[in-house]
Parts: C-alpha cells; structure tokens; sequence
C-alpha cells in the first residue's frame, strides 16, 4: 500500500485548552519519528484540526476528517464535551477513534464502541486511588472542591467511592460554577469548616490558581491539600513555591525511574526543549500503539475487524510503566502517589497497580 | 425599509437556490468521493441560514441587538433531546409542535423581560438570558452537564405506517432542511412586507413616536421576538438532528457572535443577506480552518474587515453593486460621502424626548 | 495685523456645490462676510440655508467650490478647527446634551476673549438670560423648548466667538424673549461681532443685517443690502411669499 | 358650554423633583373650537401637553376627556380614544419613507394586532389617505424620500400631515409652526382654520399672527399656572398678558 | 454563621468587588461615555496579565514592569481606535460589538502565537509579600489589601475626573452627540482616541495588578468579560457610580450566594441582573 496512513488530530490548538493540545501532538509525532516517521511501513500524513475546544462543533469537525478528509484514524479530543460530540459521528461512521485525553468514563463504559480506544484516563481511575491514601494518611473528614461540570463531579465520585468505604467522610462538597477562579469565599468556608484534609480537582489555570491561593491563604500548614494530578500537571513552574508539598494520583509522573521514562524525557527535551508532562506521553502512547499495531499488520488498515483486535491487544512498556488495555478499550495502568518537592513530581508509591476501571455496561 | 429589491436579487437568489438544491446532481462530479461529507456541510449551512434569518427579523427589522439568541437555538437542540425516546425514533408530528412550544413559551417569558429595555440593555440583558440558560444546562445532571446529550434516533416523519420522508437519509434530510429554510424565508418576507412588519419598521425607526400614535409597541416587539425565538429553536432542532448532539456550547454567547456575524456579513434587514452570510461564513471558517491553526486570526480580520468595508453586508453588493453606484457618482470617495450625510444626521438630536 | 483683519473677509466662500449622497443641493453658491458684517440667510423650508452653513462649517464639505476663513482654506480641515478661529455655531435643533445640566453647557466650551476685555461669560450669559440662572443646575435636555434656545445660544457666546452663526435661533421662543434675543443680536453686532442670521422673521433681518443672500433650490437668487430688497418687493414676494 | 365641553382638567399638577411644571391648572376645552395656550419659555405648556396625552402621569389632579377619567390609561389607549398630539421636537420615523410615515399613522385604527395583519383590502385606503394628507401639507412631492432627508421645515410639515392622519377627534399640537418659513406658517394656519368643523384644537404657538388668526379661545400660563384665560379678543388686549408675554413695544428694539 | 466567618466573607466580597470594578471601570468608560461595545474588553484584561508576566521576567521587577506595561496598553488602544473604531461611531452599536469580536478572535490568537499556552504567575511583589492572620487558620495576603487601596483611589480619580472636570463634561457631551461637540470647536477625534486608549490601558492595568493574584492562561479574559457586563448593566450603563455599586453587589453576590445557595451559584448574578432590569431598565444608577 502506497498510500499515507492518515491521522486526523481533532485537538485544541486555540483558546484555554491549547497546551494540552500542542503538548499531545508533541508526543504523538515523537513516538512516530522515532519509528523514521512511518507507520508499518507507510508514509504518516497528519491533518490537524483546531477543535477549539468547542463540543457544539464537535461532530462537525469529527465529520469533516472522518467524511471529508478520509483518515484512517482519528486522535482526539481533550475536552469531555468535544468527545461526546465526536463519539456520536464516531458511532454512525465506525471510524478508529483514539482518545488522548477526555476523561469522561462513559466513553468506555456506557457508550461502549468497538472502535474507541482510550491511551489517557477516566476521571474515576485517578482519583479513586487517592481515597485509599487519604485514609491510609489518617484522614478522616475531608472536604471535596471542584468545578460544578460533569469532568469534575465524575473525579469526586472516584475519591468519594475509596474514602467512604474506607470508613472516611465527606464533611462538604463544593462546587465552583466553572470556569470561575475566584476561590477566597469558598476557602474562608473551608477554614471554618476545619477539615482533615482538602481533596480538590482543577485543571489548567484554574488549578494553579486554587493551588496559590489556598498557600496565601495559610491553609496549606493546617490543612494538607490533596489531589487529582491534573491540578498540578503542566503547572510546576507557574505553582512555584505554593505548590511544595501538594499531592496528587496520577498515571504518570516525570520523575518515573523506569528506562522507557528516561529514554523518553530526554528525547523529548531533546526534540522540543522542554519538559514532557502527562499529555505529552499521553500523545506518546498513542503513537506507540499506532506503531505497534501497524507493525504487526504491516501498514494493511483495510480488515478493520483485524486491526481493531490488534490495536485492542497492544502491549507498551510506556514511559508510564506497563500498559494495557481492558475489554472496554481502556488502559490498565499503574496510579502513582506523587508529592510536589523543588518543584518536581516525585513518586510517593504506587498508589494502585494495574487499575482497571469499572467497565460492567461494555465487554466486547 | 422599503423591502423591495433590484430584480437581480430574484434572479440570483433563485440560481443559487437551484444550485443549491441541484446538489446531489453535480456534487459528486466536482468533490468525488467527498460528496457526502459536502452535503452534510451544505446541510448544516442551510440550518445555519434558517438559523441567522431568524435573528434578522430580531436585528435587522425590529432593531433590536441580541446576543443571546443562541439560548433559542439551544433551546431547539435540548428540546428535541430530551423528548427523544432512548430506543425508538420520535415523530416528527409532535416533536415539531413541542419544539415550537417550548420555545415560544420560553421566548414569551424572557421576552417580557427582555423588551422592556432597548439598545445598549437590550444587548446586555438577552446576552445575560442566554448565559443564564447555558449555565442552567450546563449544571444540570438531567441534561448531561458540559457533557451535553445523545439523541439515539432521528425522528421520524411519517403517516401512520408509511413514511413521508426518510430523514435518515442524508439527502432526504438534506431537502427538508431546505424545505424548512425556504419556508421560513418566505413567511419572513410576507411578514415584513405585511402590516405588522411595517409597524416593526416604525418601532426601529422611532419607537417612541409609535407609542405616541398608538400602537401597543412592546407586543409587537414581543411577538417578533418569539418568532424569531421559535425560528431559531427550529434550527436548533435540525441542527440537532444532523449530529444527533446537544451541547451547552450550542447556547453560550460565542454562538450568538457569530450568528450575529453571519447576519452583517450577509447584510442585515433584507432576509436574504443573512442566508448569504451564513453560506459564507461558513466556506471562510471552513477554508481559513484547513490553512492553518492559526485560523482565528484569518477569522478576525475577516470579521473587521468585513465590519469596516462591507456594513451592508454581501446583501449591500448585490442590491447596490459598487460599479453601479460608481456611475453616477461625481468624484468624491463613496465613503467620504456616506460619512459627509450621515454627520448631518447626527447634528440634529438623535433621541427625542 | 488688526488692518490685514479689516480687509480679509471672515468668510468667503467661492461656487459651493454640495451634495447628501447622489442629492445635488448646493449649485455654486458664492457668500462673502467681512468683519462685523451681518448677513442673513432667506429662502423657503429645504432651500439650502442649513447646508450652506454646513459646508462654510465644514460638517458637509462641498464637493467643488472652495470655502476660506479669515483667509485661511478649510479644504481638508476638521468643522472643530474651523470653528476654533472664532465661530460660535447655534444649529437648528439646538443641540443640548442631555445628561449635562445647564452650567455644565456654558463652562464647557467656555474660551476667553482674546483682548480680554467685554468678554462673555457664565455670568454675563446669565444675566442675559435670567431664566437660565433659575435652573443652572438642571439637565439641560429637560428644559422647556425656549430655554433650550436660550441655552444654545448662551453657550456659543461663551465661546467668545468673532462670527456667530444662528440657525433658526428664535424658533420656538415666546415673543417677549424673541424681542430680547433680536435685542441682543443688536447687541452682538453692535460690539462688532458679525453674524450669519437664519430666521424666518423677515421684518426683523432686514433691520438688523445689511447683506441678504436669498437662496432658491441651492441657487443665489439674490444677494445685496436691504434696500434692494426693500426697492423690489416682488423679490421677496416671489421667492418667500411674502405679502 | 358645559355639554360641549370635550376636555376639561381638574387641579391638575405636576412636579419635577422640586419645581412645579403644572400648577393645579384647570382648563377646559369645547368641542370645535380652537384653544391656543400661551406662556413665555418654560411656562409649563408642553408639559400640560404630555398630562393630556398620557405621555408622563400627572402628579395630582385628572383629566376628564368627554367626561371619562383619562387616569391610568396609557398613552396608546389614550391615543386610541381620540386624542392626537405632534411634539415639539420633530418626532418622525427618519428612515422611513415621508409616505410610509403618514401610512403608519393612517393605520392606527384598523384594529388589534393580528385583525390588522390580513387586512390588505384595507391597506389601499390607508395609502390613499396618507396620500391625501401630504397634498394637504404640501409635501406630496416628497411622497418617497426618506424622511431624515427631508430639510427641517419639510420634516415639521410632515409631523402635522401625521397627526392629521391618525384622525383624531382632539389635536394637540405643540408649536407646529416653528421652524416653518412664513409662506408654510401661513399655509398651515389656513389649513388649520379649515379643520374647525371636524377636529378640535388645542394649540400651543410661539407665532402670535396665527395664534391671533385662528384661536377661538386662549388660556396664558406662567409659571406653571393659568393666568388669564378667555376669548382671543380678551387676551389679545390684555395688560397682564402683555406684560409677561406679549410685550409691549415692537418698534422700540431697533432703537 | 458566626461573626468572624461573616466578616471575612464581608472583606472576601468587597475585594472581589473592588477588583470588578477597577476591570469594569475601562469598559464602563469605552462603553456607557463613548457607546461603544467592546467585546475585546476581556482580551485588554488578559493583554495586561501577559505584559505584566513578560516584563516581569525581563526586567525582574513587578513595578518596573507595570510601569512600561502601561504605555504599551495605551499605545494598544490607540492603535485600535485610529485603525477601527473611528469609523464606527456613527454607526449602529451592532458594528462595534461585532468588530470588537473580530477583536477577541485575533487578541486571543496572538496571546497564543506570542506566549503560548501555558499557564503562568506572577509572584506578589515586594513590599506587599506578606500574610496576615485573620482567624486562627486563615491568613489574608497584604498585596490583597493593597489592591483595594488601588482600586478606590482609581475610582475616586475617575469619578472626580467625569463629574467635575471640564474634560468631563465634554467627554459625557461626546457621548451623546459628536457633531455637536465638533461644533463648540473641541477637537473630538483626538479626545475620543485619547478617552479610548486611557479605558484601554485602565483594563490592561486591573490585568496587570490582579496578575499575582491570579493564574495567568489564554481565554482568561474571556470568562471575566460577561460578569464585567453583568456589573455595568446593573449599575446602569456609563455611569462610574452605577459601575463601582454593580461591582460591590456582584462582589458580594458571588461570595455569599456561593456559601449560601451553592446550588445556584453559577446563575446568581444573572438572576441579580434580571431583578434590577426588572425593577430598574435602565440600571440603578441611570
Ligand atoms: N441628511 C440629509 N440627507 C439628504 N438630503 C438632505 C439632508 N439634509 C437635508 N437634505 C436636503 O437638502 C435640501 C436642503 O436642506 P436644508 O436643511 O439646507 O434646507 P433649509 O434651507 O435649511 O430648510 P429649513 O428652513 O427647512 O431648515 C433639502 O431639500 C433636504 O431635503
Ligand atoms: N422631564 C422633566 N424633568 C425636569 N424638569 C422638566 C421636565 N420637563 C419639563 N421640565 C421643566 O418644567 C418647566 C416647564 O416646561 P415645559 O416644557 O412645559 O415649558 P413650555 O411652556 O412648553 O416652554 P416652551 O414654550 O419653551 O416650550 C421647565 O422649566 C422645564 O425645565
Ligand atoms: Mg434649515
Ligand atoms: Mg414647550
């Protein structure tokens, strides 16, 4: 086969979303050039499209690199949102979907497609780690805060589910309407509320803000602040000092002492002089099943049946420690307990091993 | 505010038209195997048409500014959603009237609100309607949060066993999308040309003098507004119907924006433009899209660019071609011109009263 | 300096021709003011009075003719700087802001005299005007209709101007106070300031102006001094049906 | 007298913050007639002019139009019952055509919103109509300008042919006159004189000439209250009337 | 609700509000005196933060940096308003409200070419790096207060400035009717473009305080831009006063509807702004 393989990158090049997007991207074209930028033998094309982070044009979008441009496989999005949208015209068209992010669980639970695969996450399998550990810390009351949207909500539950059958409690959750980040009344409220600990998940901005303002407010000494990862990933430099001490669970973390991390951290710092955070080998992986799957099929994508088994049986030694994926087409990946010091992620333990994430609404 | 156009207008009108709904005989010729995805392109276009048409009568005729007219578009989409049976196609035949209800009553009820202010507030207020219904939906777990809503089954049209029109089917869906576009063009034209759309021309002229002459202005200004609300929500529901999606987005200001931005490019106040904005709004996004991800700043400057040189819009090229105007124009700069008249107009008060 | 002054016209303006859009209106008016000169403006409703002072003023520049100011072009010169070299405008219409109570309209363009001396000022103006006194602090768009005139009116002589222009400036205004308004046109006049008059009163214009300028459909008809017109009254029985 | 009377007011006041505008003025008006209210600048006339168009409430007293309290009603069911009014600033549709201007008002009583809406039959009689009133103001041959492009004269003009229009049983016309040349003012003056037998009048006019011409009866107000009110012959010769209004010496100003 | 929790709420909410206002004050001032809508408001707010978080690391001083910061936010505003908005005046508020959000587009998109789309801070700059305690476990960042102190005194300036300056008369006369004020000789164009670039640089100035103070990251303005409408429109639109009211309402609003009815939190101040205009069309102010 002559032809490119085409991938379609359906992710945020514009707007608040913009650094995930670039960073996915990053990785994504790294683990394909490492491979002489080709794909079982092929040539790679990549047609990248802005999805702007807007789920309203989403299925448009969706359907112009499905429909129109003809790619082999789409990779995206980012956003929650912006995957149900895809997911949608991905169902009607059948189109390899590989997402790289959005954690939303339903993506491989309730909508369940042969054709969806997911290298990143579900808000559930970061956090419900943490709930465990927090208990474990001595923790009993714990407040929860995060934005008033399905992402957050669906992260609480994950912590809320460990903790409370740990024996903990939830003194008060609080919602923030998205995207505000003005936190000080709700961390006044939580002062008065004197919990044992805070768990909260924001992201982006938002994250930092909350992080810096929990620190000026004094309440980082007296009350420990934990959280999904994503409230300090790609944020280090911008936390600076309010950041030390915080914790989080996630996937990935860039101090990984395992080889496949360290090969990767410096090719990448190499490639783009900076360094890789979660989205990064999020896009990596991706690549990597790309080349994987590709590889055993020698570049053939026309038995659509044959490759989706193929990508479904993919095995990676990530940059994130072993990697594989469920019936539902979710990884199964360790969830690493991580404790900002000098301004670095550095791995607590492994706060679960080999999570699988609930799936009972999908076996395929 | 005539409403009465060159022949041309007709004339063009009606070959884009049959171009347009020519489509499936020549689409596959000039865009091969791309043909389908160009037609659910063209089909979104021609609800997106029916969609700023709806905001003309609003904008153009009434005069009243609003960003916040997406909220009826979303209102459409929801609607449909929500109503939709999880495991069997919903029929056209009640989902029709229940979009138009919910909307109207929404429109009505936002509407009495809403018109009690005007211009600058005006603006403000259905601006803050519209966020107020978009962070509704997007908090509510019914609604699927941010996450917005699956419509499982487009619904059907059909009389009892025997169906009318296969709305699956992209072409089908395609004809009825321009069936409702065509409708709604021709109800707004007849409306605007009758009675009650020559007192929504004296209520944008000078409302004030209306109400001094007697003529209840804020119903007529409320039914306009739930026309137009009802209108737009029907865009809503196709364009739901075509991805099978809701999503808050669908209703936040930047929805408004541009559908806003549709009407000036098309050229507001003549039903027509607005139809012509949309189709090119759309072509640009979509060219400026495939150039590069720096797209927005393309988008931009076409926007201010397009403010700035076409404020009548493409609707102002045809009705008054520039070579046209230039024939009986002596020497001065049309634009020297139009602000020379326009300064004289200002000297003398703008408002009264 | 002050001899240049005296020879220089304030005002002359050479075969304007102005337009609205495609609208032709002014065909080749000629008008020419010199210092202390009073002129008036006579011609039925839409003749062109308004625009003519409009293009002299540069808010509706001629498309051809050439305006100058004490001998300076206006082409390609902004209505504010013209009106800077010491022309105090009262459109028709009056032109009051709303919002803006009635001394802020006399402080806000207020400018001294350039000799200093019998200048107009806030409390000359008030003087002049006693009704206005009563309601300085009020929203000047909520006076009554002759008030706002008077306001109009007051706040260009604040300006100090050495040309007053006076669109229609007794329209609406009670007759005591049109008395008083003509009183003080006399009294502008009589300190040496010319003046560009509008008005219907023509009894009044042809004791207070010397120079008549008589427009039809944007054309001259007839442009002299009084005595022409008060030596043919068929003049101004054609062209203003005036018995 | 009274059986005629087709507008009277009681006490009728109203205050702006501090300053009383109207001061319990009571007025009543016949029906035919033409009454012409006076006063210098900011005697409070058009201010009594908005009391009986319903433009702003009154502060206390009423105002009874053909014996029925015109109290709470707004100003379109006031304009309803009969009574038309022109402002004194113009007050037109700008952008609409000089016609279309007259049509809209022309229309006013062919009924709800939507009776209205199929009644083309109808729309033919409004359009003669509104044509028939711009010949009577002269303007027929601005019949399809814009009215902003209309001279400012032409613009007054088109403001009667519009209250004309809505055929009104009373006219309140508020210094229609100004800004008119001489030729206008005493062509709208006759036309004026000539509605007597179908309309009533009430007229507030800065031009003494047409005022003299045309009132049957004329009420003077000052400072918010009624001065003197009375027949046009009275008024004319009064001492008190000169002093606050009319002025006393013509001829001294040129002095 | 004890006394101490209200009374720092209380503080929580006049300092938000505070904040508001100085962000609103240049939109109220473009907006209600000159009439002109603009969007791009919220991308002026974000240009700020950016400018500040750039020379920051430039020149390694936050106050240095605010001080060459500011003539570029003016020379910004001048920019737009020769290039674009001088034209429109006349013109429908529809045109400047779609230009200003061709604006948005293009602010938006050169943020993301020049800085890219990380997120950044700002440190709180010396003196003002300090806490103080408030209730036993909460402490209040000094540079905080030192923001209030800034956004009273500018509003004490502004408000002085529109009501009892000549400058402000002419400034609300240009408002209502250019050509008028054209005609008593004052040179307007250049007012204009100068009243512009100082709302401008008055919005770009409440980014670049409020930058240690929050998160700096691309669409930041965008999600500020409606609340500052919301503040305008219920103080009532042009009006300083109306603004700084608004903004306390909206301050105070926010912090307690989110403590007391969180459910509605996110529709609190949209609900306020339907009950003013219920009340008062016109804002409360106007
Ligand atoms: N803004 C405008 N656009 C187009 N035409 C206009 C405009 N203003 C005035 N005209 C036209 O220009 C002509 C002259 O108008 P102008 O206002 O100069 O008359 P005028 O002599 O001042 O009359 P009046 O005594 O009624 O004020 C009129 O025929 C009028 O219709
Ligand atoms: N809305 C208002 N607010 C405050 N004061 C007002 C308002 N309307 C009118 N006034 C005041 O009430 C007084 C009467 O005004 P009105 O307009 O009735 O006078 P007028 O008799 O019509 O005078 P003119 O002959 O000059 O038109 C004036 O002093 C005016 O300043
Ligand atoms: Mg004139
Ligand atoms: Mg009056």
């Amino acid at each position: 086969n002559e032809d490119p393989v085409k991938l379609g990158l359906m992710l945020p090049y514009s707007g608040t979303y913009t650094a995930l997007g670039e960073a996915i991207t990053n990785g994504l074209k790294l683990a394909i050039e490492q491979e002489g930028g080709q794909l079982g033998g092929r040539e790679v094309e990549y047609i990248e499209l802005d999805s702007e982070a807007d789920p309203s044009k989403a299925p448009q979008n969706m359907s112009r690199l499905v429909n129109g441009d003809k790619v082999d496989f789409v990779i995206g999005p980012v956003h929650s949102g912006v995957a149900m949208g895809m997911l949608r015209v991905a169902k009607q068209s059948g189109a390899i979907t590989i997402i790289p992010n959005a954690g939303l669980g339903a993506a491989t639970n309730e909508l369940c497609m042969p054709n969806v695969f997911r290298t990143s996450f579900s808000m559930w399998q970061d956090s419900y780690p943490m709930g465990k550990v927090a208990y474990d810390q001595g923790h009993r009351k714990i407040v929860t805060i995060t934005w008033d949207y399905a992402g957050g909500k669906e992260d609480l539950a994950g912590f809320e589910e460990a903790f409370t059958a740990e024996g903990g409690e939830i003194v008060e959750q609080i919602l923030v309407p998205f995207p505000s980040t003005e936190f000080q009344s709700y961390l006044t409220q939580i002062a008065s509320l004197e919990p044992d600990a805070v768990y909260t998940f924001f992201a982006g901005g938002g994250g930092v803000s909350f992080v810096k303002d929990y620190a000026a407010a004094g309440l980082k000494e007296s009350i420990p602040l934990l959280g999904s990862g994503f409230l300090t990933e790609g944020n280090l430099t911008a936390l600076g000092d309010a950041g030390e001490g915080v914790m989080t669970t996630l996937h990935y973390a860039e101090t990984l002492d395992n080889d496949a991390n360290q090969a990767f951290v410096s090719a990448y710092e190499n490639a783009y002089g900076e360094m890789p955070d979660t989205y990064a080998v999020q896009g990596y992986d991706t690549g990597m099943m790309l080349v994987q799957g590709l590889s055993e099929l020698d570049g053939d994508t026309s038995d659509q049946e044959r490759l989706i088994d193929v990508l479904a049986n993919v095995e990676l030694e990530s940059p994130r420690g072993p990697l594989s994926f469920s019936d539902s087409h979710h990884p199964i990946q360790n969830v690493y307990l991580r404790e900002i010091r000098d301004g670095k992620h550095e791995v607590v333990s492994i706060a679960h091993e080999n999570l699988e994430v609930p799936d009972e609404a999908c076996q395929m | 505010m005539l409403h009465r156009y060159p022949k041309r207008v007709a004339i063009i009108m009606l070959i884009l038209t049959a171009l347009v709904a020519a489509f499936p005989l020549w689409g596959e010729a000039v865009f091969g195997t791309q043909a389908n995805f160009m037609l659910e392109k063209l089909t979104l276009m021609l609800i997106l048409a029916l969609f700023a048409m709806s905001l003309d009568l609003l904008v153009g005729i009434v005069g009243l500014v609003s960003l916040g007219h997406a909220l009826f578009f979303g209102l459409g989409a929801y609607t449909l959603a929500l109503a939709s049976p999880d495991f069997s196609p919903a029929s056209m035949w009640w989902m029709l009237p229940l979009v138009m209800g919910v909307s109207a009553s929404i429109g009505l009820f936002i509407g009495v609100l809403v018109i009690r202010t005007k211009g600058i507030f005006f603006i403000m207020t259905t601006l803050a309607f519209g966020q107020m219904l978009y962070y509704f939906i997007s908090t509510s777990q019914f609604a699927g949060g941010t996450d917005g809503v699956f419509i499982m089954f487009r619904p059907s049209l059909a009389i009892g066993e025997r169906t009318l029109v296969d709305l699956d089917n992209p072409y089908s869906f395609f004809y009825f999308c321009l069936g409702m576009l065509l409708i709604g063009y021709f109800f707004l034209r007849w409306l605007t040309r009758s009675y009650f759309g020559q007192v929504l021309d004296g209520i944008h002229d000078n409302e004030h003098r209306m109400q001094a002459l007697g003529y209840a202005t804020s119903g007529y200004k409320l039914i306009a507004f739930v026309i137009a609300g009802v209108m737009a929500a029907i865009a809503g529901m196709l364009a739901a119907m075509q991805y099978g999606f809701a999503n808050p987005a669908q209703l936040g200001w930047h929805t408004s924006g541009e559908v806003l931005m549709m009407l000036i490019l098309g050229g507001m106040g003549t039903i027509f433009g607005p139809i012509l904005g949309a189709f090119a709004y759309e072509i640009l996004l979509f060219i400026y899209e495939h150039a590069t991800t720096h797209w927005p700043i393309l988008m931009g400057l076409t926007i201010i660019a397009a403010v700035l040189v076409l404020p009548r819009g493409i609707a102002g090229l045809i009705i008054a071609p520039p070579w046209q105007r230039k024939r009986n124009n002596d020497d001065a700069p049309a634009a020297k011109k139009e602000q020379a008249s326009e300064a004289v107009q200002s000297t003398t008060p703008r408002k009264e009263g | 300096m002050t001899e240049a002054h005296s020879t220089t016209p304030l005002i002359d303006a050479r075969g304007l021709h102005t337009y609205y859009g495609e609208s032709h209106i002014l065909h080749g008016v000629d008008l020419t003011l010199m210092p202390g000169e009073t002129l008036s403006l006579l011609g039925r409703n839409g003749m062109g009075k308004t625009t003519t002072l409009k293009s002299i003023l540069g808010f509706v520049p001629p498309r051809r003719g050439e305006v100058f100011i004490k001998g300076v072009s206006t082409a390609k010169r902004r209505p504010w700087q013209l009106i800077r070299q010491g022309v105090g405008y009262v459109p028709e219409g009056r032109g009051i802001f709303p919002g803006i109570s009635v001394r802020e309209h006399l402080i806000m363009a207020a400018r001294p005299n350039e000799s200093g001396e019998n200048s107009w000022t806030l409390g000359r103006v008030l003087d002049t005007f006693p009704r206005l006194g009563q309601r300085i602090n009020h929203d000047g768009s909520f006076l009554s209709g002759g008030e706002q005139q008077m306001l109009s009116i007051g706040r260009a002589l604040t300006t100090n101007p050495d040309l007053m222009i006076l669109d229609e400036a007794t329209e609406g205004l009670a007759p005591l106070i049109r008395d008083e308004i003509w009183k003080i046109i006399h009294e502008i006049k009589a300190s040496g300031i010319a003046t560009i008059i509008v008005d219907k009163n023509i009894d009044h214009l042809l004791k207070v102006a010397e120079k008549h300028l008589l427009l039809v459909k944007g054309e001259v008809v007839y442009s002299g001094g009084s005595q022409g017109l008060k030596d043919d009254p068929s003049i101004l029985e054609t062209h203003l049906g005036v018995a | 007298m009274q059986d005629k009377t087709i507008l009277a007011t009681h006490g009728l006041t109203r205050r702006f913050g501090g300053l009383v505008a109207v001061n319990e003025v009571d007025f009543d008006v016949a029906s035919n007639e033409i009454h012409a209210i006076l006063g210098p600048n900011g005697a409070g006339k058009s201010t009594l002019i908005n009391l009986l168009s319903g433009e702003i409430p009154p502060s206390e007293g009423e105002v009874l139009y053909r014996g029925q309290s015109i109290q709470g009603k707004s100003m379109r069911q006031i304009a309803r019952m009969g009574i038309g009014r022109s402002h004194q600033k113009t007050n037109i549709f700008p952008r609409l055509s000089c016609l279309q201007n007259c049509e809209l008002a022309a229309r006013i009583h062919m009924g709800g919103v939507f009776g209205s809406w199929r009644s083309r039959l109808r729309a033919h009689a409004v359009s003669e109509r509104a044509m028939e009133m711009l010949e009577t103001c002269r303007l027929t041959h601005r019949a399809y300008i814009p009215a902003a492009a209309m001279s400012y004269g032409e613009q007054r003009q088109l403001q009667i042919a519009m209250v004309l229009a809505t055929a009104p049983s009373l006219m309140l016309l508020d210094e229609p006159m100004a800004g008119m040349g001489r030729e206008e003012t005493a062509q709208v003056t006759e036309l004026l004189a000539s509605l007597t037998d179908r309309y009533t009048l009430v007229l507030i006019e800065h031009d003494m000439d047409s005022v003299f011409r045309l009132a049957d009866r004329i009420t003077v107000m000052v400072d918010g209250s009624v001065l003197e009110s009375g027949p046009t012959e009275q008024i004319r010769t009064s001492e008190k009337v000169r002093d606050v209004y009319l002025g006393r010496h013509d001829e001294e100003v040129t002095a | 609700m004890d006394l101490a929790f209200f009374s720092v709420q209380l503080l929580n909410g006049l300092q938000y509000g505070l904040l508001l206002f100085l962000i609103a004050s240049g939109l109220t001032l473009i907006f209600g005196i000159m009439g002109i809508i603009n969007l791009a408001h919220g991308a002026m707010y974000m240009i700020g933060a950016y400018l500040v978080y750039d020379l920051n690391l430039r020149l390694g001083n936050f106050w240095l940096a605010i001080m060459v910061a500011i003539p570029i936010a003016i020379a910004l505003g001048l920019i737009i308003e020769r290039l674009f908005l001088d034209t429109l005046y006349k013109r429908d508020h529809l045109y400047q409200v779609l230009l200003t959000f061709g604006l948005i587009l293009v602010l938006n998109e050169a943020q993301r070419i020049i800085w890219g789309g990380d997120v950044h801070r700002v440190p709180v700059p010396a003196p003002f790096d300090a806490s103080i305690q408030l209730t036993d476990n909460l402490q209040y960042s000094v540079y905080r207060l030192f923001v209030m102190g800034v956004c009273l005194a500018l509003a004490g300036v502004i408000y002085w400035v529109i009501r009892h300056t000549k400058l402000g008369i002419i400034i609300r006369a240009g408002a209502v009717n250019r050509d008028m004020v054209e005609g008593l000789g004052i040179n307007v164009r250049t007012l204009f473009t100068l009243i512009f670039s100082v709302g401008v640089a008055l919005t770009a100035f409440a980014g670049m305080i409020a930058a240690p103070l929050t998160s700096i990251a691309p669409g930041m303005g965008d999600n500020i831009l409606i609340t500052c409408f919301v503040v305008v429109v219920i103080g009532g639109i042009g009006s300083i006063k109306g603004a700084f009211w608004g903004a306390i309402i909206i301050g105070m609003a926010t912090t307690f509807g989110a403590v007391l009815i969180p459910s509605l939190a996110s529709m609190v101040i949209y609900l306020i702004m339907a009950a003013v205009l219920l009340v008062k069309p016109r804002g409360l102010f106007a």
